[in-house]
């Protein structure tokens, strides 16, 4: 959004973002049958690629988070005035790098726990193609630029989900594809809509943000919807989100993590770095409608979780709930909202993106995801159960963990919202929020309850016969139930890692998109009358 | 009087360090535990010991601050000036006899930011902090001692240690809190803890569902901690932003809460909602139901996080952020208020119930919710002092209480708590356990001389004192009752005719509590452990020191640690080093004192119009420019024999009667006389009424048990199990119902329904229009030529 | 005064030959390929597809030089009848690229039907050359000519497979109903030569301005009703699905793309040129065409079986998208619909010809239309699996795929009239992707999802001169999509509109 | 004067002519009906070229009629294909594709 902007080492990014193709041209020209390279092209390709991510960190101005860096703005297609812009400032700058870290983790967990449909070398390159795709998203500062970067994902994720799905991917698959499909044609005819108002000048970010706030109420209102539409199914918000449940569930655990982590972040990112900022008074307008779906999503969202009987499906409803937390932070348009949502999009994506793993793992291990018939998993797979159980804490937002500050700063900021919002609205939407971490608790706890604690199902305990006692060790059990492997212990500790670092330090993200924060809602007020 | 002629010394500037020990003793324990000769336990112990030394440097350190403090304040020492107090209310800015504000230790660092405010991490260390980092370090430590012994062999023994320290780290960082945020994150982490404790046996469904209420119970009465958290934040963050702190701040929202600028219904609601979360969390009325059902965890953690440590947190907090409730519900102005009338509805309510157990960790249990019940009332009345002291008192003889139950089934009852099956007469075989219960009962009932007289007497006092008539006798009532059920209790474990386990015999029909102990040992190779055990002593034993042990220094503690306090013997030590006087200093950090206009509304209208007690001071008038308070002045009902008199008859009347009751009903039928005369001292005096027995009987179990006792106790009782734990768990209930009706019908019915019905509409429209595509050439021409002509008409007919 | 009427009628326009140089090179090679196709002996007939490509892209060569040389060539030569400028040259450009494209996808279909490869060749240059002129014609006269020399060799080509009753139908059909439409258009174009006294379309479009007569109304609906039938526009698009379905397959992609192309192109040209001033009779009937043309093609399409059939419905509805831009061309969008309009068809052509050309590969071996064929393509055929992923993408106007680039052109006109209507219009057609988008992962699911229909999984072998036109096809889509400036800077030129600039 | 009934004449030849189009099944009738519209379009240009008195319509006319032949010439060849295929010009038989 900051006009200032700093072109230092401005080639990081570009590299950063098309690394991957690298790989996936050079995987062209190797025959499917070699599983083997392929898996290791793609580990070292999302490697360096991550390593690329660093540098970034490294060279990242984290005195003026606020400005654009690494900024680049080269002719693009000068017909219809758009250009490709990119740069990166705080906002940005997590998402960028998570998306590059989880493509990476994903690989590796890639390498022994390949979906039953085979076929590394598509597996892998689609995942490739989506990391560009994913980051691209995060970069650019021109809506054109956006625009195709939001799409490009789409189909990579289609065909991850379709074809190494679970039984009803096709039905997921195509729901996913073409519910997205409808939100991004209407946010596109709002995008065209805006550079219209704006005198059809430019379509970088910086330039609508300076001229979108100067477009009379009722249409920004209008406009607003479209890329409401747009984003919230990308979210997605309450009456948007049914793609979600099935696609999660149906997706492959890999497809699961990049979708909880990654994807969804793109229409709550839209919404803050694109909807508010360049259409002010429209955002305000919407604004108690986004606050009142995202409430009504939490608690709707946490019934859902109630209700179900499967693990996976149940982790993905608890993901409408959570970026209800996060959208409602938005809805408050304050530093504090704002800010929470953006933590709380990385926390999501960490904490979610881990419990899909671990739902991964169990359904490798027993070849079910029935909450019913999985118990006792404590004493199966000890060191499993004890992550599962850690993950659901810090999904359920315990302090200390990273959950903790994207939920209780987001409702924090429920209680006076900027701008002259209805105060009183915002209130009773906090205090159900609030109770909504409740209902967090709940289900999150009974799922940890009924999978890891009790005995073993008898069906799944190798060693039935002998005294439940001799479950105790790990090393007792049929071949197929056995405790945390290498190479998951490779995959995940990051996540778990990062989950607890960002929940004692929270700062270490606070200190980067604070400033950036500021500066947007700063933005925001002086487009508002 | 500046911070900075204050003494200090190393270990009150790193009391941060006290929380952070176990936190990193916690993380060795999973890492290393299972690798550890004593399986992990070591690193508990050490980092308690380490963080109890530590505690104890900044006690003595803090001690000589306040000195430091009231040496260069202008008044005479201690003995005269705590007199003073007691004897002169109006001491207060005139005569200058006031007790010297000491400044509290703090050291922050930036932990998050939003909007440019920095929020800080770090320590806050008053007396209060320093009081319970005492108790919290010292009680952890025994309780970790008898635990090596008390859970050896346990299959997650490591577990239980990691979880055990993670829960004293919780609580530490909650007690040094610098700001909320960080109050909460302490908050969590012990609630946290006691789920994993309390399922600590989590193969038997029974204890996972104990955890998984007490977790989600105290989880509502969160949502309060989360809402008021944020409505005095946004109270007081200006104010506070204006002077350099902000509104997370603890001192921030002291100093605010009676700055006089601070909006009555901001503090009121704000109030209202902290006292929820201390509602869930101090299991008071009623949300205390998940308490109970904490039993059925292992006795140390009952003794530590649910009778002397965790549960208080809610008396903490509300002691903590006392001005807030002082203004908002203005305390020492009404004669009753929230907190009085949760507090006193507890006291009377769990005492009732105690009388009905026959478990009995139960019996401590409701006991503990009942003594919470009367620190609460005691912030509620504007005793603070006494409340806080009670908090340091209980913490012993609980603990205590819970610690020698433990010993008892360890060693006397076979792992069984159920005091009519497997006790009684155990008095003999453990004599040691025996003698320390005794103390700690006579402590908790409130016998004079036992700390339990001089911190719950207290409190009674000052209710009276402060204008709260009601709760006085609330107080009284209760404090017989506890007598009461009390010595039921300890009649039934320890004296009586040995019966079940206690008599040596084994059977299988035990409570829950063995149950699951037994399936757990079932998992493991404690299983020889445990025959040899009983090998080698069959029957009912003493247990080893390194459970006697911490019984005897609690005990002790039990008598002693009244006299820091005794104002019968005209010790106040206890006030002075924990209360924060109540007068107004330069704000340390009112770098720009702006705002220069008056704000003697509402509180000098207020003083005006207060008769009792006095109206200067904080928390009476608002303090002047530049200067700020931190506490309001509370004053102190004297202490007289007189007063203590009611309450002392009160006390002996409750154990004489239950006492001679216990012994009609559960004493030995064969022999009366014999048996009872030969038992017990207090049975021979009683000898004159016993000889009829079966008359008394009668009249006992007809007419006062039948008639009086049992129907209103286990009235109560059936209310309690049946409407208020029905609540809490029908919440459970209920949600899940509604989440499968909304997912069934809403979700997958409407909103999903619509969806696709989308999709089928779009393609069956396709199918409607197929017939067109007749495959017939004619009518192509026709449609082509028709709509052509259509199409003319129509843009002639608008045209023209 | 008869030598003076001599002498005038004698003064020879001064022809400059180098601006025609693309006709004449084309009608040089017609005869040469005829000539050739005497003489050559059945065994070598395989030399007629070489020659004609070789005609195609040698008619490419002037194109270029007069791009390059900027030949803006108007009243000079048949005043301003018959115009080349950039606007020309592009689509010149274009409909040679399809036919050279064209040619390398019926090689084999013909060699290995043993049809009749030399008229074949010569029907195909005598359409293209319709083509070429069509894009230059500015009159109506030489519209109707043009039109007239594209139309009748298709119908011929459409029925090409003599013995293949399905083939006689597509033919017959396509045939009849093309004669009866262009009759309808001829008789609106009388009207409108009466009611003004012009052929020339920059006249009539002087004289067209201000009220309009009943007569004029009609004239100018059933022009536009000619056009649409040649666009498959609905309702006059019946003709099309069977046509298409029965046409050997590379015909069909060649009406598919070029002869919809050039239907569009006169579409376009009478409408700048000649009818700007009967705005409110067509915006409204494109408006209603537009909107009719994507809904009915895409709802349609969903319920296809056979994919010939259903890509029919696709370029119907495609043909839909084209139109939209189209229905704002009387407002101060003009320019942009106009570039629009260019945009698309130049991508659409490349993303068309793609998927026909993996069709023609795929039923090659499989021998079956139906889409259920196509079933594992990947487990199988990867690369060609990658390259119909790409087509139907590109069509399904997902970013960064050629049409992508296109869509956006089409709604940016759409917007930037910014009436109520073009915004109506607009929220239609974006639902109308979502619709396309169904039938179109309709096909990629059979080909990544499914098992193979029958178990045979040899892999397949198109021979290389398809491999070409999919390469030619493929390439166009993707770097159209991912570096539109490319195309976009020919649309960019000010004399697109300033050659046809009233 | 004249014209105007020229155009009359015109108007019912192409009524016929779409009449028959639409309502032949034989395909020789529906290729002579559009004749029958070729030739009232002739009769127009030729009207409206004496209205107008301008050459141009004389020249479309030419072209017409050029044109009517070659389509003419196209359609009685695949009229005499499908004959051959199918021993009938009925043309509702041909339906094999629809839908």
């Amino acid at each position: 959004m900051n006009m200032a902007t700093i072109t230092n080492d401005n080639w990081l990014l570009t590299v950063g973002t098309f690394l991957p193709l690298v790989g996936v041209l050079l995987m062209m020209f190797i025959p499917a049958s070699e599983e083997r390279t392929h898996k290791q092209i793609g580990i070292v390709t999302s490697a360096v690629t991550a390593a690329v991510g660093v540098l970034t960190l490294l060279r990242f101005d984290y005195g003026h988070s606020e400005s654009l860096q690494f900024f680049v703005d080269s002719e693009w297609i000068s017909v219809i005035r758009s250009n490709y812009t990119i740069g990166l400032d705080g906002i940005s700058l997590p998402l960028y790098f998570l998306s590059m870290v989880v493509t990476l983790l994903v690989m590796i967990y890639t390498w022994d726990n390949m979906p039953d449909a085979g076929n590394p070398k598509s597996f892998i390159i689609l995942m490739l193609v989506l990391q560009v795709g994913m980051a691209g998203s995060f970069i650019a500062q021109d809506l054109i630029l956006f625009f195709v970067f939001f799409e490009v994902v789409l189909l990579p994720m289609y065909f991850m989900i379709g074809v190494w799905g679970g039984e009803q991917r096709q039905y997921a698959s195509l729901k996913f594809f073409l519910y997205t499909m409808f939100g991004s044609a209407l946010m596109l005819v709002a995008f065209l809509a805006l550079f219209f108002q704006t005198g059809a000048e430019s379509f970088s970010f910086a330039h609508l943000a300076e001229a979108g706030a100067l477009i009379d109420r009722d249409v920004q209102i209008w406009i607003f919807a479209g890329m409401f539409v747009g984003f919230a199914v990308k979210v997605p918000m309450f009456p948007f989100h049914t793609w979600l449940p099935d696609a999660h569930t149906q997706a492959p655990t890999q497809g699961s993590v990049i979708l909880a982590a990654i994807l969804l972040k793109l229409g709550t990112y839209g919404f803050v770095r694109i909807a508010i900022p360049m259409l002010p008074q429209g955002a305000k307008a919407w604004a108690p409608v986004i606050g009142i779906l995202a409430v009504i999503g939490i608690i709707y969202g946490a019934l859902g979780c109630l209700a179900q009987t499967d693990m996976k499906r149940l982790i993905a409803f608890s993901s409408v709930a959570h970026m209800g937390f996060v959208m409602l932070g938005i809805s408050t348009l304050t530093e504090f909202g704002i800010n929470a949502a953006l933590f709380g999009m990385v926390a999501h994506g960490l904490i979610t993106g881990m419990l899909f793993f671990v739902a991964g793992s169990v359904k490798h291990r027993y070849h079910t995801l029935e909450i019913s018939r999985l118990s006792g998993m404590l004493i199966q797979m000890p060191r499993l159960g004890w992550i599962l159980g850690f993950a659901a804490m810090a999904s359920l937002g315990l302090p200390g963990l990273a959950g903790f500050w994207g939920e209780f700063p987001a409702i924090l900021s429920a209680y006076n919202p900027n701008f002259g919002l209805n105060v009183g609205l915002y209130r009773v939407l906090m205090v159900i929020a609030a109770l909504g971490t409740v209902l967090a608790a709940a289900y999150l706890l009974w799922l940890y309850q009924r999978t890891a604690f009790g005995r073993p199902n008898p069906e799944f305990d190798a060693h039935a016969a002998h005294p439940v006692g001799a479950g105790v060790n790990d090393d007792h059990h049929g071949a197929d139930i056995h405790d945390v492997t290498p190479i998951e212990w490779i995959a995940w500790t990051p996540f778990l890692i990062a989950i607890v670092v960002f929940g004692v330090y929270p700062q270490l993200m606070f200190d980067v998109m604070d400033p950036a924060v500021s500066a947007l809602v700063e933005r925001v007020g002086a487009g508002i009358p | 009087m500046l911070a900075s002629t204050l003494s200090s010394g190393w270990f009150l500037e790193n009391a941060w360090l006290i929380p952070l020990i176990p936190a990193i003793g916690f993380a060795f324990i999973i890492f290393f535990g299972k690798r550890m000769p004593q399986g992990g336990s070591e690193f508990g112990l050490l980092s308690m010991a380490a963080s109890f030394a530590i505690a104890v440097g900044a006690t003595v350190q803090w001690i000589q601050r306040v000195n430091s403090a009231s040496s260069e304040g202008e008044h005479a020492l201690g003995g005269f000036f705590g007199f003073a107090r007691a004897v002169l209310p109006m001491a207060g800015e005139e005569g200058g006899h006031s007790a010297a504000f000491v400044e509290p230790v703090v050291r922050t660092w930036t932990w998050w930011q939003s909007g440019g405010l920095e929020f800080g991490v770090g320590q806050h260390i008053d007396g209060l902090s320093i009081m319970l980092l005492l108790l919290v370090t010292f009680i952890s430590l025994l309780v970790q001692i008898y635990s090596t012994e008390y859970v050896s062999g346990d299959r997650r023994y490591t577990h239980f240690f990691a979880a055990l320290t993670l829960f004293s780290a919780g609580m530490l960082v909650m007690v040094l809190a610098e700001n909320m945020i960080q109050l909460i994150l302490g908050w969590e982490i012990m609630g946290l803890c006691s789920f994993m404790l309390i399922g600590h046996w989590w193969e038997e469904a029974a204890n996972s569902r104990a955890a998984l209420k007490a977790f989600f119970t105290v989880r509502v009465g969160d949502v309060g901690l989360l809402v008021g958290t944020a409505v005095i934040f946004f109270g007081a963050n200006d104010w506070a932003v204006e002077r350099g702190s902000n509104g997370f701040s603890i001192r921030a929202i002291s100093a605010w809460a009676l700055s006089g600028e601070a909006s009555n219904s901001v503090l009121f609601w704000g109030g209202v909602a902290l006292f929820i979360a201390a509602i869930g969390k101090s299991g008071q009325f009623p949300l205390h139901t998940w308490l109970p059902d904490a039993m059925a965890g292992p006795t140390p953690v009952s003794s530590l996080l649910h009778s002397s440590t965790m549960v208080v947190a809610g008396v903490f907090l509300v002691a903590r952020v006392y001005p807030v409730f002082f203004v908002g519900f203005d305390i020492l102005d009404t004669a009753v208020n929230l907190i009085t009338i949760i507090g006193g509805i507890t006291i009377i309510a769990a005492a009732a119930l105690a009388f009905v157990q026959d478990d009995i960790k139960k019996v401590l249990a409701y006991s503990t919710v009942s003594q919470l019940g009367y620190m609460m009332l005691g912030l509620g009345v504007g005793a603070w002092l006494p409340a806080v002291f009670h908090i340091f008192t209980h913490a012993f003889f609980k603990c205590a209480l819970f610690l020698a139950a433990g010993s008892v089934s360890h060693s006397g009852s076979h792992h069984s708590f159920d005091m009519k099956k497997d006790m009684g007469g155990l008095a003999r075989k453990m004599p040691i356990t025996a003698t320390t219960w005794m103390i700690s009962t006579a402590a908790l009932c409130g016998i004079p001389f036992f700390s339990g007289f001089f911190s719950k007497d207290e409190i009674i006092d000052n209710a009276s004192h402060n204008g709260y008539q009601f709760f006085y006798w609330v107080g009284l009532i209760g404090a017989a009752m506890t007598a009461a059920y009390m010595t039921r209790a300890t009649y039934l474990t320890f004296f009586g005719a040995p019966r079940g386990a206690a008599a040596g015999e084994h059977h299988d029909d035990h409570s829950d509590a063995h149950d699951a102990h037994a399936a757990h040992d079932a998992h493991d190779d404690h299983d020889a452990h445990h025959d040899d055990h009983h090998g080698r002593h069959a029957g009912p034993h003493e247990s080893p020191w390194r459970i006697t042990a911490p019984l005897v220094i609690l005990a002790s503690l039990a008598i002693f640690s009244g006299y820091l306090n005794a104002p019968a013997v005209g010790t106040h030590y206890f006030t002075d080093w924990v209360e924060p006087a109540g007068v107004a200093v330069a704000a340390d950090h009112a770098a720009t004192a702006t705002d220069g206009e008056e704000h003697a509304l509402g509180f000098a209208a207020l003083a005006a119009e207060e008769e009792g007690g006095y109206s200067e001071g904080c928390g009476f008038t608002t303090p002047e420019d530049g200067t700020v308070c931190y506490a309001p002045k509370l004053s102190h009902a004297e202490f007289a024999w007189s007063k203590a008199a009611p309450s002392i008859v009160l006390v002996a009347f409750g154990i004489l009667m239950s006492a001679w009751l216990s012994m009609g009903v559960f004493g030995d039928r064969k022999h009366p006389l014999k048996g009872l005369t030969s038992r017990s001292g207090i049975a021979r005096r009683g000898h004159a009424f016993l000889v009829n027995k079966y008359y008394l009987d009668h009249l006992y179990e007809g007419v006062i048990v039948k008639a009086v006792a049992h129907p209103i106790a286990k009235a109560a009782y059936w209310i309690n199990q049946n409407i208020l734990d029905g609540v809490v768990n029908g919440v459970g209930r209920s949600g899940r119902a509604t989440g499968e009706w909304v997912y069934r019908n809403l979700d997958q019915r409407v909103v999903d329904g619509a969806v696709n019905a989308s999709g089928l509409v779009a393609s069956e429209t396709g199918h409607a229009l197929q017939p067109i595509q007749s495959g017939k050439v004619n009518q192509y021409g026709a449609l082509l030529f028709g709509a052509a002509t259509v199409g003319a008409i129509v843009l002639i007919l608008v045209n023209i | 005064m008869i030598a003076s009427l001599l002498a005038q009628a004698w003064t020879a326009p001064t022809i400059d030959w180098h601006a025609i140089a693309p006709e004449l090179v084309l009608v040089v090679g017609i005869n040469l390929v005829l000539l050739v196709d005497l003489w050559l002996d059945e065994a070598k007939k395989w030399a007629m597809a070489t020659i004609t490509g070789l005609v195609l892209l040698g008619a490419v060569v002037p194109v270029v030089t007069l791009a390059v040389l900027g030949g803006d060539v108007r009243d000079a030569i048949f005043d301003g009848r018959y115009v080349i400028d950039e606007y020309a040259l592009i689509l010149k450009a274009l409909f040679l690229l399809v036919g050279y494209v064209v040619v390398l996808l019926s090689q084999n279909e013909l060699e290995e039907g043993g049809y009749y490869q030399g008229e074949f060749y010569v029907l195909l240059l005598v359409s293209v050359l319709g083509m070429v002129m069509m894009s230059s014609s500015r009159d109506l006269m030489s519209i109707f000519v043009a039109l007239e020399l594209l139309s009748i060799p298709a119908y011929m080509m459409a029925a090409w497979r003599k013995r293949d009753p399905r083939s006689n139908e597509a033919g017959a059909k396509y045939y009849l109903l093309g004669v009866f439409a262009s009759a309808v258009l001829l008789y609106g174009m009388s009207f409108l030569y009466g009611t003004t006294g012009t052929t020339k379309l920059t006249d009539i479009g002087v004289a067209l301005s201000g009220e309009l007569s009943a007569m004029q109304i009609l004239a100018v609906v059933f022009v536009l009703a000619g056009f649409a039938f040649k666009i498959s526009a609905v309702p006059f698009h019946t003709w099309a699905p069977d046509t298409y379905e029965g046409a050997p397959t590379p015909v069909t992609a060649f009406l598919s793309v070029a002869s919809k192309a050039a239907g569009f192109v006169a579409l376009l040209t009478v409408l700048y040129l000649g009818l700007y001033g009967a705005d409110e009779v067509h915006s409204p009937m494109i408006w209603a065409m537009a909107a009719l043309t994507m809904t009915v093609g895409n709802v349609v399409a969903l319920r296809q079986t056979n994919i010939v059939r259903m890509l029919a419905y696709s370029s119907v509805s495609q043909g839909g998208f084209i139109l939209m831009p189209l229905a704002v061309m009387s407002t101060t969008a003009a320019e942009s619909a106009l570039r629009a309009v260019v945009i698309y068809l130049l991508i659409y052509a490349f993303s068309n010809l793609g998927a026909f050309a993996v069709i023609i590969a795929v039923s090659r071996s499989t021998r079956s239309g139906e889409i259920s064929s196509f079933g594992g393509l990947m487990s199988y055929a990867p690369g060609l699996g990658v390259l119909m992923t790409i087509f139907l993408a590109s069509l399904a106007g997902i970013p960064p795929l050629g049409i992508w680039i296109a869509k956006l052109q089409a709604f940016r006109a759409l917007i930037d009239a910014g009436s109520t209507s073009a915004y109506v219009l607009a929220i239609i057609a974006a639902v109308n992707t979502v619709i396309a988008a169904g039938y179109y992962m309709r096909v990629l699911r059979q080909i990544w999802m499914s098992p193979v229909p029958d178990g045979d999984t040899t892999p397949i072998r198109p021979p290389s001169s398809v491999w070409l036109a999919l390469g030619i096809t493929a390439g166009g889509t993707v770097v159209l999509g991912i570096l539109p400036s490319l195309v976009l800077r020919f649309a960019d030129l000010p004399d697109l509109t300033g050659a046809l600039g009233r | 004067m004249y014209a105007v009934n020229f155009l009359i004449l015109g108007a019912l030849l192409f009524s016929l002519g779409v009449f028959g189009v639409i309502a032949r099944r034989n395909a020789v009738m529906v290729l002579m009906s559009i004749e029958l519209i070729l030739n009232a379009v002739n009769v127009n240009l030729i009207a409206f070229a004496m209205m107008n008195n301008s050459a141009e319509g004389h020249v479309f006319a030419l072209y017409v009629i050029a044109v009517a032949a070659a389509e003419v010439g196209v359609g009685l060849a695949m009229v005499l294909m499908i004959y051959r295929n199918r021993r009938s010009i009925a043309l509702d038989e041909l339906s094999a594709m629809k839908g």
